[in-house]
């Protein structure tokens, strides 16, 4: 359902409330991350992972972008959080956008955040 | 919990409540419902308050009432300055001279020429979307139908000095349209003096309706011009269709208003912008889109490094009303050109806000809003990639 | 002394006071004040609003919401659809096809076309302004892209019968437009039933205020129409400028009370008509140039023999507001065309009145007009030359 | 001065108390007539004057015509009574017309009013 603002509900809540927003330091655990940026600028997301027993125990993100963007990357960091470390990239981002109602115009964008999964999963790859 | 704090007076003026009871008395007047055009009492009278709107709205402009036509608002009448002279004067010339700084109105009139086979040349505004008149002046040619600029920028606030180029076109005897929907009523302007044969402004930008605008014409652009809609021949036969008393009559109202406060509003209001630029400067990283001198009195265009500029519209919006980029300039999505030829980069355009000031802002609200958004962009910078703050210039 | 009786609803209603108090209402609204394509709360209110409307405004004539374009009224509907169609399709043909009935909005856009190379064929009228499906059909060629004829003639009320011409132009795959103006909120119309592509009307012939009004648009119409004018691009594009709020308003809920009242207002309004008539009868020597049958409800256009339009107009004044001709298509004083096609001579078009009726009318404002009429005939009558009387028709 | 209506007070004024409109009937003296029409029909003007020795004592006229056409014979009549007979043609209708302030497109209809003083100048110089 569309809000007022051309916003969905769902958008909105993520935007108001990114429980997963920030960074986390190495505590008992190692600490992956991955980065990326769109060429045209319009959307930038760091990801990080705190691992142990070869799963992602806790997923923050920091993001550059629009409200959808922002959403969509608190959404991402919840459902990443608790999966084995090698299933952190291929996350498929379609449903996800189904469930924001990116605009089409927008859909790009998210690419970013399959980027960011992408780099956080090979430095966890790496280092594991 | 207090009322949204307004800054978007430059996408649209709330209506001025003593208008908006003007109109409500006009349109619940029997002796005012008629048609216009009608012969019997019922329609002159409605004709003669409309000719008395006609001279308020006209002075405004430095015009006289039989120089005005009556549009439905900016939009159509910088299509009728463009479409209507360029088409009626297809056979002494197709060149015509604007900027890519331009409000979509005119630049989308413009394409539209090119389509039907004028030359268009595209001058890059290198002031806060501005052209400079050096610019025009090295673009006149000898087939140089008409030249049009903007007064003041829609994003930026930013003015154009536009006697020298009334001076040049009128030496050439090139006609010169200037959209000054930005500045009407909040300016003084004196089309004559100027040297601008057709001038574009609209009535909800100054306090007026929406749906209801005029193009002040001088003697040999009415002369010029072909009407984009034909029928009944109201407006000189330049612009049919019935004419709405009640809207006319509110625009002459609010044009009123406008001249007489337009002294003591224009200080009242940039000295409540620089009380806003000057809290909002608290925050760090922010930067200024908006000339400092030669810019509307309520416009301020910004920048906060580290801040998305829809985001932090998302964040605010409870509390303050803004636009990222152009609300007039409609609901797309394309960055700014403006901006981008000010040497902003991308990620620096995507970032910009542009808070507009008016009648009804006070000091009270300007600290409001200030708060409200330096809140906001701590909070958003909280959740940014640490390096997009130092990259983003 | 007793208010002037009101008979000039063809030429402009007026404004239903429950649609002004409601604009009253929209234009003191603060949170209805936001230019409607901006991107916060207030603009996304102002533009739901405007949605809600234009569902109501569409369904007064059979459309679906995102069929229908907002304009500034049925002159510029009238343009668009005419100047649209013809100037984005120009490659595909140049043969167009109208009728010497029409109004102006339609006659001069077609001239226009004329002027820009295209071939316009002039149908005349066979019964008091409207054409015959016959006469259309034979009409049509392979090369024609449009069809523009009125539903019901704004001098005389004639309604015209669209369905016949609406299959013919569907098998061919002409477009067809029919301007609705007088008709639309008083009569039902269903475009798509109808086979009509392109649909005019306007709010300030139902009780809606002057200054806005809409153009419904079958699909293959929306894909063919050129804008006249360029910008913002709100409505689909087609017709840029910034959405008038408290017009649109305005106009949905006058819509929504036509439709409401539709059936009873025809009949009552259309008894009143037939007391009006018989009383009018008594001073003898009338003539009616409104079609008894297949005519809009409130419209009576007729003549008395002896007297000349404008006389009998000053004479009533202060009693009766009516219009001698059409008053929608302006102060001209050109005999109409209309009238003479009917085979009327030239003195009795210029003895022809239009009395028109609609909500406010009642019996007793009927039987006063009738009796000042009535006395004013005889005035005059007995000022002019014994002979007029017996040549006039 | 315009009053509302389009039509000046002089006109309004004149229409709506027309002292000479009607018809003469001879009673001591000789009654003559003069008719005219535009040839569109806009317009038609009957004149009748009655004659007593050598002057038109009483003017009367009649007419078919828009309201500036009716102001404009009502004031011709009143002028011309009381002149000699051989001198009710050749009358100048500028002076009048700016005096009703009658809009260009109307200037020919007030023509016809000419055209009627001069058929009746003719009949009251063929009785005379
Ligand atoms: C510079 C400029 N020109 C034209 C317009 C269009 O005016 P309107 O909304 O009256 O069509 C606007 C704003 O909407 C504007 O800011
Ligand atoms: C048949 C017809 N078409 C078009 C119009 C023009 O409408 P608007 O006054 O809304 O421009 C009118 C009346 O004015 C009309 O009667």
């Amino acid at each position: 359902m569309m809000a007022v603002g051309g916003y969905c509900t769902e958008v909105l809540r993520l935007f108001a409330h990114p429980a997963h927003a920030g960074d986390l330091e190495a505590t008992d655990g190692g600490v992956f991350r991955g980065e990326a940026a769109a060429l045209d600028r319009t959307a930038w997301v760091a990801l990080s992972a705190l691992g142990r027993d070869g799963r992602a125990i806790q997923v923050r993100w920091r993001a550059w972008g629009c409200p959808h963007l922002l959403a969509a990357c608190e959404l991402t960091a919840s459902q990443l959080e608790g999966r084995p470390l090698e299933a952190l990239a291929g996350f498929s981002l379609t449903e996800l956008a189904e469930r924001l109602e990116v605009p089409a115009e927008k859909l790009g964008r998210l690419l970013v955040i399959e980027d960011a999964q992408r780099a956080l999963a090979a430095s966890a790859s790496s280092s594991g | 919990m207090s009322a949204p704090v307004y800054l978007d007076y430059a996408a649209s003026w709330p209506v001025d409540p003593r208008v908006a009871e003007a109109m409500a008395r006009v349109l619940l007047e029997p002796d005012l419902q008629a048609n216009p055009s009608a012969g019997h009492p019922g329609g002159q009278r409605a004709a003669l308050a409309i000719e008395q709107a006609r001279g308020s709205i006209a002075a405004l402009v430095g015009a006289d009432p039989g120089q005005l036509l009556i549009t439905s608002g900016a939009t159509e009448s910088d299509n009728l300055a463009v479409l209507g002279v360029a088409r009626s004067q297809r056979d002494r010339g197709r060149h015509v001279i604007t900027s890519r700084g331009e409000h979509r109105a005119v630049i989308d009139a413009c394409r539209q020429l090119e389509r039907e086979g004028f030359e268009v040349s595209w001058l890059k505004p290198e002031r806060a979307g501005c052209v400079e008149p050096r610019q025009v002046l090295e673009a006149l040619r000898e087939d140089t139908l008409l030249v049009s600029v903007m007064h003041a920028n829609n994003e930026t606030g930013a003015l154009c000095h536009l006697a020298p180029i009334g001076a040049a076109c009128q030496a050439r005897g090139t006609l010169l349209h200037v959209d000054a929907a930005q500045s009407a009523g909040k300016l003084p302007l004196d089309m004559g003096a100027l040297g601008v044969d057709l001038l574009a402004f609209t009535a909800h930008k100054l306090g007026g309706p929406k749906g209801i605008g005029a193009l002040a014409c001088s003697g040999r652009a009415l002369a010029a011009l072909q009407p984009l809609q034909f029928g009944g021949g109201q407006e000189q036969g330049l612009r049919s269709g019935t004419s709405a008393t009640h809207q006319i009559l509110g625009f002459g109202l609010a044009a009123n208003l406008a001249q007489e406060s337009m002294q003591a509003e224009s200080e009242r209001v940039s000295s409540l912008r620089e009380r806003l630029w000057s809290r909002l400067q608290s925050v760090g990283g922010v930067w200024r889109n908006s000339p400092a001198e030669g810019c509307l009195p309520g416009t301020l265009n910004l920048g906060f490094e580290g801040v998305e500029g829809e985001s932090l519209m998302l964040a605010i919006r409870s509390g303050v009303w803004a636009s990222s980029g152009s609300a007039c300039a409609s609901a797309s999505a394309e960055p700014s050109y403006v901006l981008r030829a000010m040497g902003l980069s991308d990620l620096a355009c995507q970032a910009s806000l542009r808070l507009s000031l008016g009648r009804w802002t006070d000091a009270a609200e300007v600290d409001r809003a200030a708060t409200l958004i330096a809140e906001a962009v701590e909070r958003l910078r909280g959740r940014a990639p640490p390096d997009v703050r130092l990259r983003i210039r």
